[in-house]
């Protein structure tokens, strides 16, 4: 609570000393305005330095000063308008297709980043991450991103090659990607680069193959124990 | 007292019919055995007790005998015989990592500690095995005898979960002895005697002479005697030793069969002294409420019995209703609120006693 | 001097254990009864789920569905018909949809009773449980009244219902919520505001909001973090648009926002939203319409993928279906909300005792069938 | 107890105390409080207010030391099958399993593409009853925990075995 506050008051003394004092006196809470325009007297006066512009805006201070950024468009799925923001931002990164966001493995911790950051877009939330057998020697992870301050989704696809599936890791910027990912190195042996565990999660961890690839065997025994039903004497 | 009692008893009975020495173990197994006996039907009583009782407060009917064969008799009556039956003949496991003589010690002595504590409770005038002068403080000595038990439990099981139990009724009983011997002391000011059959004639002629009611201090002492009777007994909201939720069975995890029965038995009986010293100290012990009403001694071994099980239905009524504190919390209560009304309470007896003169 | 520490202590909390509601463990590190870190370990019921998916037709994957989430079988019957239905355009009559949405909301009722009984178990008081049970074991008679099944019951079909309520059913339900309403305030009293049980879970584990959203907790974790988001209300799918509810939003009123007090009475909270929403959704049931209108003969939906999300009590289920137009689903992922719920353990549940991590889980409401499939 | 198993002559006393034993083993089976699945609601159901498996003297236990039978409520996986394993060999003799719902006997609905699946318990522990049933409603359990009782009724704890 008091770092936000800090990150306030200096957002809001660069403000007025560049000028713009309306933004100071708006401020609801007393003490943030007293402190501010306190900071702004001792900068004038050469007793205090300058705070330094608060850096990544989080998602608390955006709440407190919300910016005049609306969302990207009314309708839910804006699949079409951020693959053309990608491109521009990432120029060559995206794969034609149809509602989706095809992406090139290279660049994706970039973009995700960016995704996650960007004012206008602000996918917080990352909904669902799956990984597919598409066949043709490729496998694919999806990923399903979700604004909450925007309510908009987006569908990101990324290919990889069955030979040597490498994704970069999301799971510093959401969270949730930690398990997400786990789960699908866990179920189809993408590697994701950069996860800073990565384990099996459901099957243990001395189990042979990949289980959702289409071309999945079962093993036979496990640790001694007969894996597939022996049919034998009750059909 | 009494052994000498039976002894003098015996001896005109059956003059130079034994020898002295054979007479006098004869006397003193006696007592021993009228004593097993009350254990073993006071713990079945209460087994089924605790069993009906939580099962009428969880709105079902619990052990009603309904099963194949030759079942739990009528409303299931002898489910308790049964439980302890089967306990007893069950295998007995000593785990092969675990420390053996003192796993195997642990159950016993938590037994004797709570087996020895009855001899000095007064179920009447005459009906009491030990009168010492000293009874009350003897109690709660051999009391604290369960602590090491507990503690050797949980340790020589060379369990995780039995050692956090271990531990926890470490701190835990050994800290709520001080605001029980606090909530003592106050009646020991008052009878000025240690002995509980002293402190029990101090509270003849009534209700309105139990030290209850004896002045504004002793109902807070009786609350924190009986609160810090259910952490030594570690009852719910104490249970934190055994916590079914967190630690599977606390220090009680790894023992079977027979062990595990005494530890299940002597919580039981642990329950019936303390609250026995309780209704000694507080509810007037064997006098009756009435003055000079149905105060016989077979009477009073009836009212001493019905005022201890009155607190033992509460400890379950109890246990059943709330949940479970944490150790912080616990701790919290017994040293930064019990501990200071103990004392504020002996102050303010002290001066109640002065003044009364 | 600094602190003296002692040595750390590696615990396993399970699989079996009687606090982890299933078959998970937790590994803990702990120093004396604080713990400072905590690992957990899952797939102890990984029943392959997924896999079993892209084996069996579409209609068949609905009892599966049944199993995932033992506890909301309905819900978790009814995302996937919502996801199916629009992947391949059906609309089904009103009816349908008034008996689901009662269904589904008897089902956050009887998920939630037992959330709340089982959360009071884990700090030790046994009588609330059993008594949240007693209440829950109507709601099951209703089911069973309805579709014969008490637990799973694989009544939600794509395009309607597997049958018609029968006769009485809306008496039984208006008889149930009477009897109902006041075990509710006696539930609150005996918990709620019980002081152990407020001293044990106020100001314990709490969730930030940012912590929550980046984690993807959702459902009432989430509403208790005093974000309000509720799927029925934000993304309305079904009918939920028209019914007057409220959406419950943790207040911290006994301690911080986000705690386990927050979580707890949150869902309190949700029973009696619902029983207002079933009370809304049997008055305004149509009396004539066959459930069995809209059933396609054959399930093969169009090529092309949907991901499609719907409220359980645990919060925001999601189904990715694949389709590549047979009547097998080529991929089929389920998002679920307790996977989510119970990544988040070691953020909020390290450097609390160990008394406090089994409460902090407790009121997560994990199931496990639903994070391992 | 183990140095007493099966070792007497059959007489008089020794099948009265027989009989003694086995009726205080059907009588209080103390059960394993330990589900891995869907069946565990059922159980906990089955122990809960309306069908209250008290009546007839089964009394849930957390630690596997402490309790006679266990009842396996629910699907057994390959990661869970070692531990089911371990369990079954701490609890002290006499001990019974009741497997419960299909999952348990044979894999239930799990059985042709569950890859992780244990196709029935029986294949890692020894199962006296099995109650079938996806899930079992309490009142099966219930039966199946008389079964057992009958079961256990029937043993002679103390006799020689005829070989």
């Amino acid at each position: 609570m008091t770092d936000s506050k800090e990150k306030l008051i200096a957002e809001l003394v660069n403000k007025g000393l560049d000028g713009d004092m309306d933004a100071v006196n708006a401020c609801e809470d007393r003490m943030i305005r007293a402190k501010a325009k306190a900071m702004i007297v001792k900068v004038g006066k050469g007793t205090a330095e300058r705070p330094p512009l608060p850096e990544a805006v989080s998602s608390v201070v955006s709440e407190v000063l919300p910016k005049e950024t609306a969302p990207v468009e009314v309708n839910k799925n804006v699949n079409q308008k951020v693959k053309d923001m990608v491109e521009n931002e990432f120029p060559g990164s995206t794969i034609d297709g149809d509602d989706f966001i095809q992406l090139y493995p290279q660049k994706w911790f970039e973009i995700a980043s960016w995704l996650r950051k960007e004012e206008s877009l602000f996918f917080d939330s990352l909904q669902c991450q799956m990984g597919v057998d598409i066949g043709e020697e490729n496998l694919e992870s999806r990923y399903n991103l979700h604004s909450m301050k925007h309510d908009h989704y987006v569908e990101i696809r990324i290919a990889v090659s069955r030979s040597s599936p490498k994704i970069p890791s999301v799971e510093q910027i959401w969270r949730i990607a930690d398990w997400f990912e786990r789960e699908t190195y866990d179920m189809l042996g993408i590697e994701f680069v950069g996860h800073r565990d990565l384990r099996r999660i459901l099957l243990p961890d001395d189990w042979e193959g990949w289980p959702l690839r289409k071309d999945y065997q079962e093993q036979e025994t496990y640790h001694g124990i007969v894996v597939p039903k022996v049919k034998e004497g009750w059909e | 007292m009494t052994v000498d009692f039976i002894y003098n008893f015996l001896n005109d009975l059956l003059p130079g019919f034994l020898g002295n020495d054979l007479l006098l173990i004869l006397a003193m197994l006696l007592p021993f055995f009228a004593l097993f006996g009350f254990i073993t039907i006071y713990g079945f009583g209460v087994i089924y007790a605790e069993l009906k009782v939580s099962s009428f407060i969880q709105d079902k009917t619990g052990p009603m005998g309904q099963g194949y064969g030759f079942h739990a008799g009528k409303w299931g009556l002898l489910q308790p015989v049964a439980d302890g039956l089967h306990l007893f003949f069950k295998e007995d496991i000593i785990p092969a990592t675990a420390d053996r003589p003192l796993f195997i010690l642990a159950p016993f002595l938590i037994f004797i500690g709570m087996f020895v504590g009855i001899i000095a409770i007064p179920f009447g005038e005459a009906i009491i095995i030990s009168d010492m002068n000293i009874g009350i403080f003897y109690i709660l000595g051999i009391g604290s005898l369960a602590v090491i038990a507990l503690i050797l439990a949980g340790w020589s099981s060379n369990n995780k979960w039995a050692l956090y139990g271990g531990m926890r009724s470490a701190a835990q009983i050994i800290s709520y002895e001080i605001p029980a011997g606090l909530s003592l002391i106050v009646v020991i000011l008052l009878a000025s005697s240690l002995s509980m059959q002293e402190i029990i004639s101090y509270q003849s002629g009534g209700i309105f002479n139990w030290i209850i009611f004896d002045n504004p201090f002793m109902p807070i002492a009786f609350i924190i005697f009986f609160i810090s009777a259910l952490a030594e007994t570690n009852r719910t909201p104490f249970d934190l030793p055994e916590s079914e939720s967190e630690l599977v069975a606390g220090f009680v995890t790894e023992y079977s069969g027979a062990r595990y029965a005494f530890f299940f038995l002597s919580e039981y009986v642990n329950m019936f002294v303390i609250s026995a010293v309780a209704a000694t100290a507080f509810l007037g012990g064997w006098q009756s409420p009435f003055p000079n009403f149905l105060n016989t001694p077979a009477w009073s071994v009836f009212w001493m019995i019905s005022k201890a099980f009155f607190l033992v239905f509460v400890m379950i009524w109890v246990r059943w209703t709330v949940p479970r504190l944490r150790v912080d919390q616990l701790m919290h209560l017994c040293w930064k609120v019990f501990i200071p009304i103990g004392l504020f309470n002996i102050f303010g007896v002290s001066i109640w006693t002065v003044l009364r003169g | 001097m600094g602190i003296v520490r002692g040595e750390e202590m590696v615990l396993n909390i399970g699989p079996q254990h009687p606090a982890t509601h299933g078959v998970l463990r937790l590994q803990v590190k702990t120093d004396g009864e604080v713990v400072s870190q905590i690992t957990p370990y899952m797939g102890y019921l990984h029943r392959c789920f997924e896999k079993h998916c892209e084996n069996v037709t579409y209609e068949q994957v609905i009892p599966f569905t049944d199993r995932c989430d033992y506890l909301s079988s309905m819900s978790m019957n009814f995302g996937y018909v919502v996801a199916m239905e629009e992947l391949m355009d059906i609309k089904v009559n009103e009816r349908v949809e008034h008996i689901r949405v009662t269904m589904a909301e008897l089902q956050r009722i009887a998920s939630h009773l037992l959330c709340t009984g089982v959360f009071g178990l884990d700090l030790g008081a046994f009588t609330p449980f059993l008594w949240a049970l007693r209440d829950r074991e109507r709601i099951l008679d209703l089911f069973e009244l309805t579709c014969g099944a008490r637990l799973l019951y694989n009544y939600m079909w794509v395009g309607g219902l597997s049958h018609d309520i029968p006769n009485g059913f809306v008496e039984s339900t208006y008889e149930f919520l009477d009897y109902f309403e006041p075990k509710v305030d006696e539930l609150e009293n005996i918990l709620a505001h019980n002081k152990i049980l407020v001293e044990r879970s106020a100001d314990i584990g709490v969730m930030p909001k940012d912590v929550a959203i980046s984690y993807g907790v959702t459902g009432p974790n989430l509403r208790a973090s005093g974000v309000n988001w509720d799927l029925r209300k934000n993304d309305p799918y079904s009918i939920y648009d028209r019914f007057e509810f409220n959406v419950p939003v943790g207040e911290g009123i006994k301690g911080t926002v986000g705690d386990c007090w927050d979580r707890f009475y949150v869902r309190i909270l949700e029973i009696r939203e619902s029983v207002k929403i079933i009370r809304q959704a049997l008055a305004s049931m149509p009396k004539d319409g066959d459930v069995h209108q809209s059933l396609p003969k054959k399930l093969r939906p169009p090529k092309g993928s949907i991901y499609s999300r719907t409220e359980t009590p645990r919060g925001d289920l999601g189904y990715y279906i694949e389709s590549d137009g047979s009547p097998i689903p080529y991929r089929l992922k389920m998002r679920s909300p307790a996977f989510t719920a119970l990544s988040v353990m070691d953020e909020i549940g390290a450097g609390w005792l160990l008394s406090d991590v089994l409460a902090i889980l407790g009121s997560l409401d994990i199931v496990l069938g639903e994070i391992d499939r | 107890m183990g140095l007493l198993t099966n070792k007497f002559q059959d007489n008089v006393i020794v099948e009265k105390l027989d009989k003694l034993l086995s009726w205080s083993r059907s009588t209080s089976p103390w059960f394993f409080q330990f589900g891995t699945a869907c069946c565990a609601i059922e159980m906990m159901a089955a122990a809960a207010s309306r069908h209250d498996m008290m009546r007839i003297g089964a009394i849930p236990r957390s630690s596997p030391r402490q309790a006679d039978v266990m009842i396996v409520a629910g699907t057994v996986t390959m990661k869970m099958a070692i531990r089911v394993k371990k369990l079954y060999e701490q609890m002290a003799d006499p001990k019974y399993v009741i497997a419960m719902g299909s999952c348990a006997t044979s894999g239930g609905p799990y059985w042709q593409h569950g890859y992780h699946v244990l196709k029935g318990v029986d294949i890692v522990i020894p199962v006296d009853v099995y109650v079938p049933g996806c899930p079992p409603r309490p009142e099966s359990l219930i039966e199946g925990m008389l079964k057992l009782q009958e079961q256990i009724l029937e043993e002679r704890p103390l006799t020689r075995k005829m070989t």
